[in-house]
């Protein structure tokens, strides 16, 4: 991340001279330091300090942390886990919030105001409390649990369990979705439907074939933001099922927090290799980014 | 047969409310449940609460470690914000003035915010800063450092948006034109356009980051107690009681948002 | 019985009424445009037509079928919007294609049929370019050819070339008008730009207030309006009040006098002017401006506190006028228009 | 000796920092207040867990914010190892058994806990009272974090003490919970006073001292606690001070507290079980325990070393052996 | 000496060129417009002289001081620009207030300032609105005012009519040059409209690949073009090749001969046509258009495969020629263009 913000800044640098403006600019560059200052000191040199961490064990450099991780069936599990929850309750939250978005703009805007102004609220309802409220409503003996199970609704369902989990990420998913889905909908018109219509396009067909699209970008990057969102989630996961469910945040966690041992480095190495997995989507998705744009 | 698509028209429209309405329902039942379960005296393994109380509202209020708990977050999160708008307001603007092509790295550098999570890399500031040249930890400053990282993504987004939807360029050199400096023409004209996206994104890292724990909890514990640290250690009291905490600071935030958003109309 | 019959058509928002009794009868073939100011229900109109808004009251038929009630995608109808509404996301040849996917053409005729659409909008080679990278008028085309390739019965077009640039308009106007000749379209074009009704439709309607308030061959309405507002709409028409003009012309009116510019002749010192026009009026010239292949002096007439406009065409500059020059105006009064 | 000395210059420093020493943690809470009212030395506590502490501890140095912690026995002689602890041996240090303290004063542990059975009598027809009664009921069984929390591991060495096992040998304790997971019984959750409370654990496996307390701040009706009959373990939780404390003598002083008759007594009286046996309990506090019969089976944890090396393996094979028949 | 003279400039952007050697020099007082096809430079011209974009060469003064390194702000010039770029956050009063404001004035000068230049663009009584609120034609004056109010030497304006409709922008034509005559105000006007810029100007420089191809009054630009491209860009130029030219009019000319169509004259059958033209040249017409007060004819003449166009005032429907009918035309040699 170091090497990113280098090119960045010399690229800035460059620019500048070639418009021949360096005083006005130089000024301009001043003003972005304090912001590069903070920047480096509270999130890039910590992950300097995970990246030279996951190197070392013991004391002297290694890969013995990577090839630790990869050779366990156990942290592979983790990944895949995180992976696996991470991906369904970002498409969820995705779909959810893709639907009511688009309603949300044709409904007047009194309630318009108030669900935005309900869904920043709802933004803030993670980790802890958001676990406890939803084993208060769907735990094994919360309260729609206890109605559905009278009514003799209820299948197999258990808040504890990766369906668990799944459901309760959609749910802290869906407000950031909506927030950052909801101004991309300006950059539908209302003639393109109209213009679809008259062209023989259904109301499903516009949005397979023009809506959706056209929301690509838009969709692909708050994909990418709700994956790492997700991946990074920890307090929920914990507070919901403690470390019984084998998450990479939480693998990470106990390594660095368990009453049992502590490990730092082998936390960094899976840190790492977390933060390694989200620079591979967000890479994806620039390229197909890319793509779109190019298009 | 002039009514059918009136009546389509109404169907659509009443298909669109419903799903918001939807939403809402299904968004709103946790915060009901906690709510309800904040003001329940007991309520074990049935579908409703036994009897209503106030009690854990009045038990906490009274609590002076709670109230001095809910000043430090605010102060701290109150400081944070500032610091957030001083720093982030001007490099966004810079960014979209002076440097249009580095908007893009910054959207990389805000990802990799979400890419460490904060269980990780408080073990890292604890490492680099309870010791040696700046020894922060076990004050609040590290924390207002902290969650500035966590708010930046949220702010810088929004700036951005802003700024996207404004003529930057156009508009400054107009303001030049008409005799305003750089600063002077940011501040009376850039700066109220982006207003109401800040505001708003500052409200949402609001409610965010009273919610912080993990930082909070590593770097400074009880030196500098915040709501969920408080939380934490009275959380083997009562879940109506931490229920009570939640709501409470849940309708603080609901409440600021309101003031905020009838203020600002 | 016309080709597309409108009668009765009304529509209301909410409380305030865009238009009512609107009455169209349009034949075969034939472009008329609807012409009126801003915010006069054109728009609106159009899009009744189309299915897209639904009106409150009145009938459309095409061949005598009614099709009041028939949904959008079955009405045989294209239209050309005025923002284009291409699809981002597709190139030209995906867009001009988009209608003849949805009616499931296969992919072979498809591909001739787009291939024909593009080369009567003369966009070859731009096929396979996205539509964000087109100029204005290369999508008002993409948009054109979207909307004929699917062979609608009826194009409406809505104001499609008021977002273009002056030098660009005149060509695609040209452009629209040969294409819909050689097709024989029957076209609906709506614009708010008098000289472009002028120059492309068979018909104008001239709507104002919500309601068609004249209609006819653009000859007929430009040089016979039916009142103030269509002269003052039509063209910059001279208007004379009741006592102007017994004044200067000696006519009892009721209501006002239209005087169209280039009526009026201008008759130098020294030159005889047209005996069987009658009396000649002595005039000064205050000042002129160069419209291109039109001068336009502006003159006081002796005897009349009026100042009025007379066009001459832009022959050669040694028979420009000065300022304070003296001349003589005549009047064709088979010209003279009276109005409400 | 220096009492006098170290009470001075404690209060002098006239504060003192704790780490995971929380108010309602073995009743915490009145040993504080004790200190405070005694010698007028304030209190903080940061709860954290006990390799938390350490980490803590390491990375602050000399910039330390906890001057005392309380650690899960296991974590002393690491603590002692990393070089964090400062050493200071009470006045009563001849009454502390020797398997629980370091010889040089590094750390010494304060009390004990039993694992016990936590049983919702509402959810729960038949209250458990062995290890097998598990096995045969109806109800879920909540173990808390397995492979993180050392309460949670050590209810897996109880297990496999019942069931012939040892610190070197939890094979028996995987099969056991195995069955309980196939049976779709084993609840995933962690313990915690307010699911307690909610009704959401049906039977729990906890430390008597937390069990006992949970109880009584919840409702002392709505919960059986016992000690499984065929089989338990007992674990010690132990002080140690920072060795970069900035409040030494304060630190001192508390452990010195905690070891005297009053500091003992208010132990018990947070259900735990005190380490001295030759303090005189008071009625109240006696009236806390559980019946001494149901100790009978219980045994203290003896190879430590074993303990140590079986307690890394255990969050990996939980997930292997038991957590894969979950349903 | 000129009031503003600017000398040598060039600019690239990296690699590419926009323009070089650009000289102008504009006398106090003086509308003079910059007409030139899209991307030809013209934004960023006005740019440089604004001081809000660097320049690569050359030197700008006014009234022989150099400013060429003069921060915008204090060169005295006003700009509206094509976006306007009014101020969202302020109201019309704001947006107009803000220059000088910035000037520091005291707050009832200010006022009576802002007011006078309220009732100039005649937009009394909205004052307070938010300038969201104001339509495009509106927009326009505030943009106008705010420029004007705080007394620039120079003002600049940059396509300020081009995003609006045609009506409004012929109003607005008018009042600009009426402000601009009244505060006698050296302007630089930029535009890509040739009507506009010939309805406005004292002089027009014309722009084109990064130079000024021509300059001149209004009349000189669009009677004596200097080339193809200036004919093609002021006006529907007949243009004849060298063959044609010749076999038609019997000239030897070098490059295309440009034919304005209303300098040619259109002889009836029955007439006898004007003497001193001397020959006549018998055409058919094939068709004609409706341009409100001017009738174009589109002609075959006979020998020439080439189709002109001739225009006539639309005097009289009962002049007006029908299709096929046969005609002379005659030519003014004064009038014919040597272009290369
Ligand atoms: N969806 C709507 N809801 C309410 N009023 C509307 C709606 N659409 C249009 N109107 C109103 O109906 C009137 C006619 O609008 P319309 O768009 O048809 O005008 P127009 O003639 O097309 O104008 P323009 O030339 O500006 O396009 C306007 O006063 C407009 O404000
Ligand atoms: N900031 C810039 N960087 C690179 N190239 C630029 C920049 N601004 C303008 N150009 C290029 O310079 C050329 C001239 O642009 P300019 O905007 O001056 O044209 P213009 O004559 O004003 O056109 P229009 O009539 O469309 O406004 C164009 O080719 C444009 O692409
Ligand atoms: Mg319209
Ligand atoms: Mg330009």
């Amino acid at each position: 991340m170091n090497v990113i913000s280098a090119t960045v800044f010399a690229d800035a640098v460059v620019s500048v001279k070639a418009k021949g403006q360096r005083f006005r600019h130089w000024r301009a560059v001043l003003i972005l330091l304090p912001f590069v200052l903070l920047l480096t000191v509270f999130s890039l040199a910590p992950s300097a300090w995970l990246i030279v961490n996951s190197l070392k064990v013991d004391g002297d450099w290694s890969l013995a942390n990577f090839s630790d991780i990869l050779g366990s069936v156990f942290y592979r599990q983790a990944f895949g886990n995180s992976l696996w929850i991470s991906v369904c309750s970002s498409l969820a939250g995705l779909a959810l919030a893709l639907v009511t978005a688009a309603s949300l703009r044709r409904v007047d805007c009194t309630l318009r105001d108030i669900t935005v102004a309900f869904t920043n609220m709802t933004a803030n309802l993670s980790g802890v409390p958001l676990a406890f409220a939803f084993i208060i409503v769907m735990g094994t003996n919360g309260a729609v649990t206890l109605l559905l199970r009278k009514a003799g609704w209820l299948g197999g369902f258990d808040l504890y369990s990766q369906t668990g989990l799944i459901l309760i990420y959609t749910y802290f998913q869906i407000p950031l979705a909506l927030l950052l889905l909801y101004p991309a909908f300006d950059a539908l018109e209302d003639d393109w439907q109209d213009s679809a219509a008259l062209l023989g396009a259904s109301r499903m067909t516009y949005w397979r074939c023009v809506g959706l699209p056209v929301l690509m970008p838009a969709l692909l990057g708050t994909f990418v933001l709700l994956l790492a969102n997700a991946l990074g989630a920890y307090a929920t996961a914990y507070a919901l099922m403690s470390s019984n469910y084998n998450l990479v945040t939480i693998r990470i966690s106990s390594l660095v927090v368990g009453d049992i041992s502590l490990e730092p480095n082998l936390a960094a190495a899976l840190s790492l290799m977390l933060t390694a997995m989200l620079v591979l989507v967000v890479l994806v998705n620039q390229y197909l980014l890319g793509k779109n744009h190019a298009k | 047969m002039q009514n059918k698509p009136q009546k389509n028209l109404n169907t659509t429209q009443r298909y669109h409310r419903s799903v918001v309405f939807t939403f809402m329902t299904v968004m709103i039942f946790p915060v009901l449940a906690t709510l309800l379960y904040s003001l329940s005296q007991r309520w074990g393994a049935t579908v409703l609460p036994d009897s209503l109380t106030f009690d854990w509202y009045l038990q906490l209020w009274q609590d002076a470690r709670f109230l001095h708990a809910f000043g430090n977050s605010l102060l701290l999160v109150l400081g944070t914000l500032v610091l957030c708008t001083v720093v982030i307001v001007p490099t966004a603007f810079v960014v979209f003035y002076y440097f249009p092509k580095l908007d893009r790295w910054m959207n990389i550098l805000i990802l990799m915010q979400f890419a460490v999570p904060p269980v990780v890399s408080s073990v890292g500031l604890l490492q680099l800063y309870a010791d040696g040249p700046i020894p922060m930890v076990g004050t609040p400053w590290v924390l207002v450092g902290c969650y500035f990282t966590i708010a930046l993504p949220f702010i810088y987004r929004a700036l951005a948006t802003g700024l996207q939807g404004l003529n930057v360029r156009d508009l400054m050199d107009a303001a030049h034109l008409l005799g305003a400096s750089t600063p002077a023409a940011f501040l009376a004209i850039i700066l109220p356009n982006i207003r109401k996206g800040l505001m708003a994104a500052l409200f949402l890292s609001m409610s965010f980051l009273l919610g912080e724990f993990v930082f909070a909890n590593m770097l400074v514990g009880s030196r500098f107690e915040t709501l969920n640290v408080y939380l934490y250690s009275v959380r083997g009291t009562s879940g109506h009681f931490t229920s009570a905490i939640v709501m409470s600071y849940f309708l603080f935030t609901l409440f600021v948002t309101w003031l905020a958003s009838r203020l600002s109309r | 019985m016309g080709f597309l019959e409108v009668s009765g058509l009304a529509k209301s928002y909410g409380q305030t009424r865009v238009f009512s009794n609107i009455n169209l009868n349009i034949k075969e073939g034939e472009l008329v445009t609807l012409l009126g100011p801003s915010g006069c229900g054109k728009s609106t109109l159009l899009r009744c037509i189309a299915g897209l808004t639904d009106l409150d009251q009145g009938s459309i038929s095409v061949l005598g079928q009614d099709i009041t009630s028939l949904v959008p995608q079955k009405r045989g109808i294209g239209m050309v919007f005025q923002s284009y509404a291409l699809f981002p996301n597709l190139t030209v040849a995906g867009n001009i294609a988009f209608g003849l996917k949805m009616q499931g053409l296969p992919a072979q005729e498809c591909e001739q049929r787009v291939a024909d659409a593009v080369a009567l909008v003369e966009l070859q080679g731009q096929e396979n370019k996205p539509v964000q990278q087109l100029s204005g008028g290369q999508r008002q085309r993409v948009a054109l050819a979207r909307a004929l390739v699917v062979r609608p019965r009826i194009l409406l077009l809505d104001e499609p070339l008021s977002a273009l640039d002056a030098r660009i308009r005149k060509n695609l106007q040209e452009e629209i008008r040969r294409i819909q000749l050689q097709l024989k379209l029957t076209t609906i074009f709506v614009t708010h730009d008098q000289e472009e009704a002028m120059l492309l439709s068979d018909r104008i309607f001239l709507m104002h207030g919500g309601h068609i308030v004249q209609h006819g061959s653009a000859e007929s309405v430009y040089t016979r309006p039916a009142s103030a507002f269509v002269a003052g709409f039509m063209g910059s028409y001279n208007l004379l009040g009741v006592s102007q003009s017994r004044a200067l012309l000696g006519l009892e009116i009721k209501g006002q006098l239209a005087i169209r510019p280039e009526s009026i002749y201008l008759v130098r010192s020294g030159q005889l002017g047209l005996p069987e026009l009658g009396q000649q009026y002595p005039a000064t010239v205050r000042h002129h401006q160069l419209l291109g292949n039109v001068i336009r002096y502006h003159l006081d007439v002796e005897g009349s506190s009026e100042r009025l406009m007379v066009d001459e065409l832009n022959r050669s500059s040694a028979y420009l006028l000065p300022a304070g020059a003296a001349v003589s105006l005549q009047f064709n009064r088979q010209e003279l228009q009276e109005v409400q | 000796q220096d009492m006098t000395t170290l009470i001075a210059a404690a209060k002098k420093e006239g504060t003192v920092n704790s780490l995971g020493m929380p108010n309602d943690w073995a009743n915490w809470k009145d040993t504080w207040a004790q200190i405070t009212q005694k010698y007028g030395i304030t209190h903080m506590d940061n709860d954290m867990s006990s390799a938390q502490e350490v980490a803590k501890f390491e990375a602050e140095k000399t910039n330390a914010s906890g001057d005392i912690g309380d650690v899960g026995q296991a974590f002393g002689p690491i603590a002692k190892k990393k070089g964090l602890t400062l050493a200071y041996k009470p006045t009563t240090w001849k009454d502390i058994p020797a398997w629980a303290k370091d010889e040089e004063g590094h750390w010494a542990v304060a009390y004990t806990g039993t694992m016990a059975f936590i049983s919702n009598n509402k959810l729960v027809k038949n209250p458990p009272k062995n290890w097998d009664d598990l096995l045969k009921g109806t109800y879920k069984v909540s173990v808390g974090e397995v492979g993180v929390a050392a309460q949670a591991n050590s209810a897996l060495l109880a297990v496999a003490i019942a069931k012939g096992g040892s610190e070197k040998n939890l094979e028996p304790a995987y099969k056991f919970f195995a069955e309980l997971a196939k049976q779709g019984r084993l609840a995933n959750i962690d313990p915690t006073t307010a699911l307690l409370e909610k009704g959401e654990v049906e039977v729990g496996l906890m430390w008597d001292f937390n069990a006992l307390g949970k109880r009584a701040i919840i409702d002392q009706k709505m919960f059986t606690v016992s000690i499984p009959l065929d089989g338990s373990v007992s674990a010690g939780y132990a002080t140690i001070i920072n060795k970069f404390a900035k409040n030494p003598n304060a630190a001192k002083l508390t452990r010195e507290y905690i070891f005297s008759d009053a500091g003992q007594i208010n132990l018990a009286r947070g259900y735990a079980r005190p380490i001295r046996s030759n303090v005189v309990l008071p009625q109240d506090a006696k009236d806390k325990m559980l019946p001494v019969a149901e100790y009978k089976n219980a045994k203290p944890i003896e190879d430590f070393a074993a303990w140590e090396a079986t307690t890394k393996t255990i969050a990996r094979q939980w997930q292997e052996q038991v957590m894969v028949y979950k349903k």
